[in-house]
């Protein structure tokens, strides 16, 4: 009976990944210090955003995209949601968190209720406004987007998750309202337009850590070394087996990493 | 205010008007620019061209009315070729509006080939939701995973092709009509990587051009057997069936609107630098 | 072919004039057509989830092959409307769709997406450094040389000794060649979207150009 | 303490019932129910969209500037719904609603970015850096590639194009996608690990 038949490998390496990462923690538990890392530019720019937003006045828009809970990126939004939350309950901030997923939106919700519940204003903490659910389908979301945007007149823009078509569109708003924009996704074919209209853009691998960022000193550090590692891990393979194709073939390596 | 300042202050609403001006123009009056086949367009030709007779296209129609103008031409153009070889065709869509697309499709190749019968030689099985989620089950069992129905909401054992068609293992070649996701990149990792590639079942992609960059490194790790990038592969298409079409009719108006949006980019960086060395000049006066 | 008697038509030449002159203004036409626009769509969603869900696994599943089983998924999903409960005793159980949904996408995550997009795309890479032909050698080089530079642009903690800190600029060097030639498809693919409205409205609609269907 | 970690223990346990079961053809058939659950479950909870829809809009109705708008709305909203569950949506006049409305509309939006991309190329591709630079020249010469005029200027505008699309951009793109299938497991991994249960919501117990 084969086991993980066609499997086996990435099995070992999430494995390997989630015992490195207990590891490391346990590591500095004991007392030990773990290396530093370097600062994402792209988050402090969300304090920045929101700062801004506090001095005018106006509110902060927060979309996490147009995909399900099946996606990773939809799931890595949800701690910088959680942060973004209890920060502008912090200051007095309108926060509108828009979704266009059904079963996204009470997610999102109850992160927008945690954050303002942890920041100890539940009290100023309106559901209807606050978390919207503002159309199905990218579509209709990009129209009712760019209307809610207008109409709210948003001093920050912060688009973390996957994006389609629709990002062109909400980026230009963004930018013809004058505010500071903060995106953060792994659709490859939408970050050619981040990058030029938003202020700052995290870019693949680095959105994913973002979550692991927000998170408690210790695990954000075990998460990012583990990553780092399995990096080093998947560079050293790739010299390894493009030397075999050199030498004369690597499909020995290839069917390996395939079993 | 300079000349340039000016320009590069320039109103959009100016830029949006020369677009439509442009578009329309090339419309109106086509010049008839010659196409060449690209390589990928000649991969998919033979591919289709020798679809075996009975043997079975599943087609996912994931796209919508927005798409279809850069997408509809490959896929009609892929499935015209296995009609016309005696092939079958089941479609799925992944998108709401895409059974729809699907629909039309049907009816405009009903025109073509008018011996075709629903659920005999073809069968389209509808909007079905869950992205990723349906391709894993359909995988297993197609009839499960639509619920036992399909696009008129009939029982899918009514359906003779359906004997020939219990899970998407049984199907000659996938066509993914991709205009964002769900999409080609569920149907990568689900199907292509799982089941096509290690079985050498020809797994096309029929693209808008937005897609093109997130797809090729699967197409260059043949995950994805050929790759149609938008209306360009279209018109290629369209050529290479000998039935013109939209696509063919676009590429005027396409090869202008991307000469104007290069002119565009090039006054940018001129009244850039040009403001640029003013301010310069001011600074130093 | 002449202008279009059809009401259809008319109407959806109408509102595509009304999406458009947003472009130029926000104005109350356009603000009534989005309106509609996420009225219908929204709606559409939930007619397209009974039709294609909600119906047949009552009907067919449990009513007709009675597997009672998918009475569990059922009450997981109505589990989310608890949170419109004041009662706390009640109000959490909307946790659990959330826990299930979260629960299962994440393994998706696990299982499905990193063989294709990691794996995958490491065996992809194993390409020789000497070809007889000098343009491929070029290639597979650039391309061994540009997966392993990208790769170290993500690095968190490694700090670069300086003479290797090119490799990671490098490789955003890369990135931003791979994000212009996005741009490029970007703007094959809106045009081809513009341009079929726009065989819409000259053609169907005003019937100044020939088009099919 | 069963609220909170009740849900918990069950996205973990589920989670990871779902990846064992995939593990051998012999017990994949649990999995293959999860896959179904997953459907269905989400297909119950589709109101609740729907419902905030409707408490934004049912707000607005206090404000003279926005209610028009908010009634058209409400009336779309469940005027299709009420239609969907009359005749279903195959039923001949939800196919008209849906061809006149959604079917046009979709893609009259996705059209408007033409007119913003057309723009942006003019005020946000400049040459501010070396780095932008090299967008700029990517993103022209693979315009020139994608349209016949493009051959027809210069023949080596395709044979440029095409290289860039294969080579240096496949090799950005297949990095950035093996970045963020790491990220993407990393992100599942603190769920299993219970490091990351954001998700949840806090509060309460």
């Amino acid at each position: 009976m084969p086991i993980f038949s066609g499997q086996l490998i990435v099995m070992l390496i999430q494995v390997s990944v989630a015992i490195l990462i207990y590891f490391l923690i346990q590591h500095a538990k004991a007392g030990h210090r773990l290396p530093k890392i370097r600062r994402l530019a792209g988050l402090d720019a969300i304090d920045e955003a929101i700062g801004r937003a506090t001095e005018m006045g106006r509110p902060v828009i927060f979309a996490n995209g147009s995909n399900g809970l099946d996606d990773a990126q939809t799931i890595a939004s949800f701690p910088v949601l959680s942060y973004v939350a209890h920060t502008c309950a912090r200051y007095d901030t309108k926060l509108i968190a828009v979704s266009y997923v059904a079963p996204v939106y009470p997610v999102m919700e109850a992160i927008v209720r945690a954050g303002y519940i942890e920041a100890n204003k539940q009290t100023s903490y309106d559901p209807v406004s606050t978390v919207r659910f503002i159309a199905s389908g990218w579509g209709a979301a990009a129209s009712a987007l760019q209307g809610t945007m207008r109409r709210e007149r948003v001093a920050a823009c912060i688009y973390m998750g996957a994006f389609f078509a629709e990002t062109t569109m909400i980026c230009e708003v963004g930018a013809s309202l004058g505010a500071i924009q903060v995106a953060g996704t792994a659709s490859t074919a939408q970050l050619p337009f981040m990058i030029s209209s938003c202020d700052y853009t995290l870019i693949g691998e680095e959105y994913y850590a973002a979550g692991a960022y927000l998170s408690k000193d210790v695990v954000q550090r075990a998460n990012l070394i583990a990553l780092d590692y399995t990096k080093v891990l998947a560079i050293c393979l790739i010299l390894l087996g493009a030397i075999m194709a050199t030498l004369g073939n690597a499909s020995a390596l290839t069917s390996f990493l395939m079993l | 205010m300079s000349f340039w300042h000016k320009l590069n202050q320039m109103d959009s609403r100016i830029i949006y008007t020369a677009l439509l001006l442009v578009l329309i123009g090339a419309l109106i009056f086509p010049m008839g620019l010659p196409i060449n086949i690209g390589t990928s367009s000649q991969a998919a030709y033979d591919i289709f061209n020798h679809f075996k007779a009975g043997d079975i296209l599943y087609v996912s129609f994931d796209y919508d009315a927005a798409g279809a103008t850069d997408i509809q031409s490959s896929v009609e153009a892929c499935i015209r070729l296995v009609f016309k070889n005696g092939g079958r065709v089941a479609a799925g869509a992944l998108w709401p509006i895409g059974a729809q697309q699907a629909e039309y499709l049907f009816r405009d190749m009903l025109k073509e080939f008018p011996d075709l019968v629903e659920g005999v030689d073809y069968l389209n099985l509808g909007y079905k939701p869950g992205g990723q989620m349906y391709i894993e089950k359909a995988m297993d069992n197609i009839a499960e995973a639509c619920a036992n129905v399909d696009n008129a909401g009939r029982n899918l054992s009514q359906s003779p092709i359906m004997k020939d068609l219990k899970t998407l293992k049984d199907a000659a070649a996938v066509i993914c009509g991709n205009h964002g996701s769900p999409g080609a990149s569920e149907w990568v990792p689900m199907y292509a990587t799982a089941y096509a590639v290690p079985n050498k079942i020809p797994f096309v992609v029929c693209a808008s051009a937005v897609n093109a960059t997130i797809n090729a490194p699967y197409v260059q790790s043949g995950q994805i057997t050929v790759y149609l990038n938008g209306i360009r592969a279209g018109a290629e298409m369209e050529i290479l069936t000998g039935q013109l079409g939209t696509a063919v009719a676009g590429m005027d108006a396409q090869s202008l609107s991307h000469l104007l949006v290069l002119a565009l980019m090039v006054l940018g960086n001129i009244s850039y630098f040009m403001v640029k060395r003013e301010n310069k000049a001011k600074k130093e006066a | 072919m002449q202008l279009s008697t059809s009401f259809a038509v008319w109407l959806t030449a109408g509102m595509t004039l009304a999406i458009y002159s947003g472009v130029y203004k926000e104005n109350p036409f356009y603000r009534l057509v989005e309106h509609i626009y996420v009225g219908v769509s929204a709606g559409n969603g939930v007619v397209a989830t009974i039709d294609n869900y909600i119906r047949p696994t009552i009907q067919i599943d449990i009513a007709k092959n009675g597997t009672w089983t998918y009475l569990i998924p059922i009450f997981i999903g109505l589990f989310v409307y608890a949170r419109y409960s004041k009662n706390r005793k009640i109000n959490w159980l909307s946790r659990i769709p959330l826990a299930f949904w979260v629960g299962i996408g994440s393994a998706v995550v696990i299982t499905k997406t990193f063989k294709a997009n990691f794996i995958s795309q490491i065996t992809a890479t194993f390409l020789p450094a000497v070809t007889n032909d000098p343009l491929t050698m070029f290639n597979n080089i650039l391309m061994i040389v540009g997966v392993i530079s990208v790769l170290s642009y993500f690095f968190f903690t490694f700090e670069m000794p300086r003479p290797l800190k090119v490799i990671p600029k490098f490789g955003r060097y890369i990135m931003m060649i791979g994000f212009g030639a996005a741009y490029g498809n970007t703007v094959l693919s809106r045009i081809s979207v513009l341009l079929g409205r726009l065989q819409f409205l000259l053609g169907n609609w005003l019937g100044i150009i020939q088009t099919r269907v | 303490m069963l609220k909170r970690y009740l849900p918990f223990i069950m996205a973990v346990g589920i989670g990871l019932s779902y990846i064992i079961s995939g593990s051998s053809p012999v017990i994949s058939s649990w999995k293959a129910t999860l896959d179904k659950w997953f459907l269905i479950s989400t297909a119950f909870a589709v109101l609740i969209g729907t419902a905030s829809l409707s408490q934004v809009h049912w707000r607005n109705l206090r404000r003279p500037d926005r209610r028009i708008y908010s009634v058209a709305l409400g009336i779309a909203l469940y005027g299709t719904i009420l239609l969907g569950l009359i005749q279903t949506g195959r039923g001949a006049q939800y196919q008209i609603l849906y061809n006149m409305t959604i079917v046009p509309l979709e893609a009259a939006i996705l059209s408007q970015i033409a007119f913003y991309i057309t723009s942006a190329a003019f005020r946000v591709l400049r040459m501010r850096s070396f780095e932008a630079s090299l967008m700029l020249v990517s993103a022209a010469i693979v315009m020139l590639y994608n349209v016949p005029i493009g051959a027809a200027i210069w023949p080596g505008f395709p044979v440029i194009g095409k290289w860039l699309m294969n080579i240096p951009n496949t090799a950005a793109m297949r990095a950035i996608t093996m970045g963020a299938a790491l990220g993407g497991s990393a992100t599942a991994i603190r769920i299993f690990l219970g490091l990351e249960r954001s998700y949840l919501g806090g509060g309460d117990e």
